[in-house]
């Protein structure tokens, strides 16, 4: 019998480094036990319950800091790029459940598995953006993802609704098989899952002679990209994205992706130097063919919540130009670009989620028909998100993307930054295309009379645009954070 | 003998694993599932993973398809209203692609090699109970975050009135 | 003499097989199975790896995949009831709405 | 009093402060006044408006609000005209090297090697621009209160034009490329919103979709040109970019390369916003905005951001021969073509659109033979004059009560007299009668391309040949728009009216500065000093400097100022514009009356004077409506068909290609599963077989 060592101080640094985890999971299960005790007119206080414990969570990853703490031997750490991405996991929960309080009611999700499954799923992007062992990371990786299956087919009365949570269940399910079967390949390669050892290992090109360990690293690839939505492995974003409750959609648009390019640009920034040679033209590829696929697919939409899919899709394009680089800045503009990506994505779905009557058809561009004059804040707001989707200065669209193709044109990436460029061109087509509907086309019949925003959605919607237009006039201390976190990961 | 006995189990794992995939009734499929499992498990016994093969076992074959099982009968799709599947060149070229990747997959394995020094106490029910309750605690416990998500998640989808 | 590629070279085949099966057919729940299947072919080479090379990392992550398999099924399973309940079918195929 | 003027330039943000306080202003006046305006049960009027508002009759009470933002919008620009004026001024004061006053406002982005202030830079250029954008913005918005008086969406309209004032400053006072891309997308923005203003009008809203769409294309160079800018030499700010292109090419960093792809990426930039072929088709549908609009956007400021750009790079540009080869071809080109567009345009804002593609020509051209400042002189004058000509159309239109067809007006000299002097004075102007501001830039430009290092005779001949387009086709306007007989609807003539004062001031201002304008610049052949381009000295000489380097050729020494030839070549232009101006009296004001008077009175002598005549008729027929034949085919054909079909055809194959794509999307989770199977064995195939 091998008695296990209680080490009191391991245990305590040990949950310190989860410590934001912990709320939510204890927030989620405090929200599933009162709903039980809650009246039907007493279910609102859900919401606000759990908003409370995104905000304690968000409140704790900033009593952390940047400081760096691993806990639980290696297995996860608490650091300063733990800390960006919670920052932006947590803003883009915290967003969401602040919409959820004008919407829950009409949308039939004012119920406890509602929002514990939400905050369920924050906890293992938490885990995710962390992890420093691929166990870690694939054990972060399938919390996060089973509820958001279950989220995306949550009106389960609604048939788009529940097959978009059938596709993206059984691919998630194929491309997280993927992710593991290129762990196991590592593994056998390395003999070790931890990260660290890792970097020690593979750094210097120590590694880039094992065709085993460059196929797990190919597999592993597989996985994130699956989970980013790269091409091709994006098919599932559109589908999953249209036929999920919006507020969902918006959740999976900002965190998911937040959550999984955090550890992908962890795995990408220390391991794949070791690689590079092998991995870098596989990374243009992918940043080259999803830009323009993304952005040539959302040109003929008629559909909204689909174009706004399939400008996710680019977006992940854009993003990895900054892996491409690879280098600090690359990275650094990564991670700012996923910043505000969040907010500009979660406020264009929270002013077209009032917008909307009601999910599938409301949705189509032809409901947007004189909106904008009819309804001048929400006409104002909307063409603000859009206008930094599209990358036009003065957003934080704009800064993030001049960061990520001037990173490419730094490192002599000078055709992935034009192919960038051009393809950021071609995306104002179908952005303008919504403002033009909304402005310039008059409508047939009567325009569409928007939800009135309760207080909390209105504040939600006012703290995204105004981080898109701070984050575009005045991004010096957030980019320095990012630089912040990037370096904290390459110590 | 540990040649002997993993192309045997092996080839009943791979036997198994091809009834699944060819099986018209997904009754057959999944019996050939415990099949495949099963010689797993065995798999797993060459191999010392002794607690390993007993949940394999136990929570794989036993809870796993069993709870596929009860689905199967549960929605009991009559057998002429199964869906109708026909070889096509769709699916040669998905057979194709496999193929290819298990050729990729094979390649790299070809030279994996396992230091001569490796004595495996690795896989008994003490050895893995150490490991899961000293370095893999974090794991262990954030199973149980993701198995809460499941049963809620499960409950949310299947239940009949929410 | 068989060497320990021997197992990794299964893993590959049982993951290849699984593959074919969530390629190729039709019926969703023999879908999930292929899933599994994949799931269990990487499980393979988890288990062999960890004992060649005496480390338990292999045993536990093997553990943690049961584990996630199991709750992937649970949630799958449920998936595919709530639709049966609403069109009745499992063919994938017939549930292509959402599509270009 | 004394002390506050003499650290004016620390006021210098104030000059973006007035428009963007006008802009806050106006915008909310525009949320609570105009409201209900956009709600449905107010929309018939809307209607009414905003169909074809540029003139209606029909008097009403001005509301208060109106008043405000009457009182607002303009008085904002003048504060900012007004401080332009004294910071101007001081900075004449001040010695000429030392010309270049920056103002740090506040640190905007400083992470990962980047370090850009928000910083405004005064400095002979910029002053020049500045105070066009601000004098001849403020005479627009007078007139603009006036043109738009009744638009129901009155706040809404100058609140975006504010918003423009503000961009279009940025873009001149920025002290960086970041900050000049900032205005620049900002212009861009507030053009496609002006241009789609009456969004009612179905051509109104797709022609500010393509200006916007043909615009990125230009942007796309620009963003490209920053980011090799920005790697290469570190910053963004001007003045360490100048500064650091000695020592750049002395390390061979700047190699001539670098500076052609850079300066052709730039180019690319301004051809697109500054309407040069072949990304000029968006300025003659962006007419379909309100006067005012085209008036200040497409005439006077925005369209010459282009020409500003090139000149405040010129450093750069002088180091890349080829760059400069191409601007030059290409403005000439544009100059041409687009002035043999103009001759057959019966709209009378699309002739002057036409024109003003055709100026902007001009200014390249001179940008492209070295000639910067000559650009920018007449990017001054043609503000004014173009200005003038394009406010005396709207105020055409508003007495026509919206007809913008020349061949439905005439006559209408004797109704509106001011508009009709004013017009003919800008029309001299562009025509390049001697005296006149447009003569001196013009002349100048068409001397450097005959002279300069980078020009040639060639070059000379095109552009001299455009003048005489120009004089033609802009005297055609003015004789088939006032003189001749009315061709009138009748009931349009019962209400043909001179504009209120608000709208003949400015055209007075502006009409006395296309006169006196170019008197700043009388070049030394002539007697004058060319002050102008000795105020402009200080941009643009470290590119002469850093192109004689870069060449390692000993100094050309001072352009021979009083060379012979300068005189010929004048005399030569002059009487092209004459000749121009001539065939325009002949055939809309000489030959359109006699044949048919003639014919009344005696058919015996018809036949005899139609003999007569014969000749001409086969002259004209041989060689003038070849010509306007010729300008129509060219518009119909290349304009019409061949450039707007590439434009449309390439949007129409983006977007098949597009749905094409998504029909891989089949709905089918196996295809999908496919797609991602096939990845991975992609990228495992490739990792492991590489």
């Amino acid at each position: 019998m091998i008695a296990i060592p209680f080490d009191s101080s391991q245990v305590m640094q040990g949950i310190a480094s989860i410590a934001p985890e912990a709320i939510l999971v204890c927030t989620a299960i405090t929200v599933l036990m009162a709903d039980l005790f809650l009246a039907e007119d007493g279910k609102w206080l859900l919401c606000w319950l759990s908003l409370a414990g995104v905000l304690a969570a968000l409140g704790e990853v900033y009593l952390l800091g940047s400081s760096r703490i691993v806990g639980f031997s290696g297995m996860i750490t608490s650091d300063g790029f733990g800390m960006f991405f919670s920052t932006v996991v947590l803003s883009a929960c915290a967003l969401v459940l602040l919409m959820a309080t004008g919407w829950s009611e009409r949308a039939g999700t004012q119920k406890g598995e509602f929002y514990s499954l939400i905050l369920m799923s924050t906890t293992g992007m938490l885990i995710m953006a962390k992890g420093t062992d691929l166990m870690t990371i694939f054990l972060g990786l399938e919390t996060l993802s089973i509820p958001i299956y279950v989220l995306v087919g949550f009106q389960r009365s609604r048939m788009t609704a529940i097959e978009g949570a059938l596709k993206y269940f059984l691919l998630g399910a194929f491309g997280a098989a993927f992710m593991l079967y290129g762990m196991a390949l590592i593994y056998a390669a390395t003999g070790t899952t931890k990260i660290p050892v890792l970097v020690y290992m593979s750094v210097g090109g120590g590694m880039a002679g094992s065709s085993l360990f460059l196929a797990g690293m190919g597999l592993l690839l597989v996985g994130f990209a699956f989970k980013v939505s790269l091409f091709p492995f994006h098919m599932w974003t559109p589908d999953a994205y249209e036929g999920a409750p919006t507020l969902v959609t918006a959740f999976m648009s900002a965190a998911v992706k937040a959550a999984a390019f955090a550890a992908l640009v962890r795995v990408a920034m220390l391991l794949f130097p070791g690689v590079s040679p092998a991995i870098g033209p596989v990374l243009w590829v992918l940043a080259v063919l999803t830009m323009t696929v993304g952005n040539i697919s959302a040109l003929g939409q008629n559909n909204v919540k689909r174009i706004l899919a399939y400008s996710s899709i680019a977006h992940a394009g854009y993003i990895m130009v900054g892996l491409v680089a690879g280098d600090l800045l690359g990275s650094q503009a990564a991670l700012f670009y996923l910043l505000v990506y969040a907010f500009m994505n979660i406020g264009a779905f929270g002013v077209l989620m009032l917008i909307s009557q009601k999910e599938d058809d409301g949705y189509d561009i032809h409901n947007l028909r004189g909106i904008g004059f009819k309804y001048p804040v929400l006409g104002a707001l909307l063409t603000l998100f859009l206008v930094s989707l599209a990358g036009i200065p003065p957003t934080g669209g704009f800064i993030g993307k001049f960061y990520l193709f001037s990173a490419a044109v730094k490192n002599g990436y000078i055709w992935l930054a034009i192919l960038g460029v051009l393809n950021s061109a071609a995306s104002i087509y179908y952005y303008l295309r919504i403002v033009v509907y909304m402005y310039f086309m008059t409508p047939e019949g009567e325009v569409v009379t928007p939800h009135t925003p309760p207080f909390g959605y209105a504040l939600a919607l006012c703290a995204c645009a105004a981080v898109v237009l701070v984050l575009g006039m005045i991004p010096g201390a957030v980019l320095t954070m990012a630089e912040q976190s990037v370096l904290s990961l390459l110590m | 003998m540990e040649p002997i006995l993993f192309t045997l189990f092996g080839a009943i794992a791979v036997g198994g694993a091809l009834l699944v995939v060819t099986r018209k009734n997904p009754m057959s499929a999944a019996l050939s599932l415990i099949m495949s499992l099963f010689a797993v498990a065995a798999l797993f016994v060459l191999r010392q993973a002794h607690f390993l093969a007993a949940i394999q076992v136990i929570v794989y074959a036993g809870a796993v398809v069993v709870l596929f099982i009860f689905v199967i009968m549960l929605i009991n799709v009559p057998e002429n209203r199964l869906p109708i599947e026909k070889p096509t060149v769709y699916r040669l070229l998905g057979v194709v692609a496999a193929g290819l990747l298990m050729i990729e997959g094979g390649l790299a394995s070809r030279n994996f090699s396992a230091p001569a020094t490796a004595v495996g106490e690795v896989g008994s029910v003490e050895a893995v109970g150490h490991a899961l309750f000293t370095d893999y605690l974090f794991a262990f416990e954030v199973t149980s975050v993701l198995l809460l998500a499941a049963v809620v998640g499960a409950t949310v989808l299947a239940k009949k009135k929410i | 003499m068989m060497g320990p590629s021997a197992y990794l070279i299964l893993s590959g085949i049982l993951f290849a097989i699984g593959a074919i099966g969530v390629v190729a057919r039709k019926n969703a729940l023999i879908i999930l199975m292929s899933v599994e299947l994949m799931l269990n072919g990487v499980n393979v080479a988890f288990v062999a790896v960890g004992s060649y090379m005496g480390d338990p990392t292999g045993g536990i992550f093997a553990f943690m995949v049961m584990t996630v398999a199991a709750a992937e099924a649970a949630v799958g399973l449920s998936i595919l009831i709530a639709i049966y309940r609403l069109k009745e079918t499992i063919d994938i195929t017939e549930l292509s709405v959402l599509k270009w | 009093m004394v002390s506050a003027l003499s650290n004016i330039h620390e006021y210098l943000w104030l000059i973006l402060a007035f428009p963007l306080a006008g802009v806050v202003l106006n915008g909310i006046i525009a949320l609570v006044a105009e409201r209900p305006l956009l709600l449905p049960a107010d929309g018939h009027g809307h209607d009414d408006h905003g169909g074809h508002g540029d003139a209606h009759g029909g008097h009403h009470e001005t509301p208060a609000y109106r008043k405000l933002v009457a009182f607002i919008a303009p008085g904002m620009i003048f504060a900012a005209f007004v401080v332009a004026v004294l910071s101007v001024l001081q900075l004449t004061r001040m010695p000429a090297e030392a010309r270049t006053v920056v103002q740090t406002l506040f640190p905007w982005i400083q992470a990962g090697g980047l370090s850009v202030s928000v910083a405004l830079q005064l400095d002979p250029l910029s002053s020049v621009m500045i105070l066009v954008v601000t004098g001849v913005g403020f005479l627009i918005h007078v007139y603009s209160v006036g043109y738009m008086s009744h638009e129901p969406a009155f706040a809404r309209f100058f609140f975006y034009l504010n918003l423009f004032m503000f961009s279009m400053l940025t873009l001149v006072l920025g002290s960086s490329y970041l900050l000049m891309f900032v205005g620049w997308e900002g212009v861009g923005l507030c053009s496609y919103l002006l241009i789609g203003f009456w969004y009612e009008k179905d051509s109104a809203s797709t022609a500010g979709k393509k200006a916007f769409v043909v615009n990125r294309v230009g942007d796309f160079g620009f963003l490209l040109a920053m980011f090799l800018v920005f790697w290469n030499f570190g910053t963004l700010n001007y003045t360490d970019v100048m500064a650091k292109i000695p020592s750049l090419q002395h390390s061979g960093i700047l190699t001539t390369g670098l500076a052609t792809a850079i300066t052709l990426l730039m180019f690319v930039g301004a051809t697109g916003k500054s309407a040069q072929i072949p990304l000029y088709v968006w300025l003659p549908d962006a007419m379909e905005g309100p006067t005012p609009v085209s008036a200040l956007i497409h005439a006077a400021t925005m369209v010459t951001a282009g020409v500003y750009m090139v000149a405040r790079s010129n450093a750069l540009f002088m180091l890349a021969p080829f760059t400069m080869g191409t601007v030059a071809v290409i403005g000439a080109a544009t100059a041409i073509f687009a002035a043999s567009m103009g001759i057959c345009q019966k709209d009378i804002k699309r002739v002057l659109a036409y024109s003003t593609v055709s100026q902007l020509g001009y200014m390249f051209l001179a940008c492209g033979v070295g000639a910067f400042g000559a650009g920018i002189f007449h990017l001054m004058t043609h503000a004014f004059f173009k200005a003038l000509l394009f406010l005396g159309s709207g105020s055409v239109i508003h007495a026509m009560s919206g007809e913008q067809d020349m061949m439905k007006m005439g006559s209408l000299r004797k109704h509106t007299p001011i508009t009709f002097w004013t017009m003919f004075i800008g029309t001299l102007a562009i025509a390049g009668i001697p005296g006149l501001a447009g003569f001196f830039s013009k002349d100048e430009i068409l001397w450097r391309a005959f002279s300069s290092d980078h020009g040639s005779p060639f070059l000379w001949a095109v552009a001299a040949v455009a003048a005489g387009t120009t004089a033609f086709y802009m005297f055609r306007l003015i004789f088939l728009t006032f003189f001749g007989a009315s061709r009138m609807d009748k009931e349009v003539e019962k209400h043909v009216h001179e504009s209120p004062f608000s709208m003949t001031i400015p055209l007075m201002v502006l009409a006395a500065l296309s006169i006196c304008g170019g008197w700043l610049g009388i070049p030394a052949a002539l007697g004058g000093s060319n002050y102008f381009e000795k105020w402009l000295e200080p941009i643009f000489e470290g590119g002469h400097k850093a192109a004689e380097a870069a060449t390692e050729a000993i100094g050309h020494g001072a352009m021979a100022h009083h060379d012979p030839m300068e005189f010929i070549l004048m005399g030569a232009s002059v009487a092209v514009a004459l000749f121009g101006i001539a065939i325009a009296y002949y055939l809309y004001m000489v030959r359109p009356e006699k044949p048919a008077k003639i014919a009344e009175g005696n058919p015996n002598l018809y036949r005899l004077v139609y003999n007569k005549y014969f000749v001409d008729e086969l002259y004209e027929w041989l060689i003038i409506r070849r010509i306007v034949d010729w300008s129509i085919w060219l518009w119909q054909m290349f304009d019409v068909q061949f450039i707007d079909a590439i434009v449309n055809g390439v949007a129409k194959t983006v977007r098949s290609a597009g749905d094409e794509t998504r029909k891989i999307q089949t709905g089918v989770v196996g295809n999908y599963a496919f797609s991602i199977l096939l990845g991975a064995v992609f990228i495992v195939g490739y990792l492991i077989w590489r």
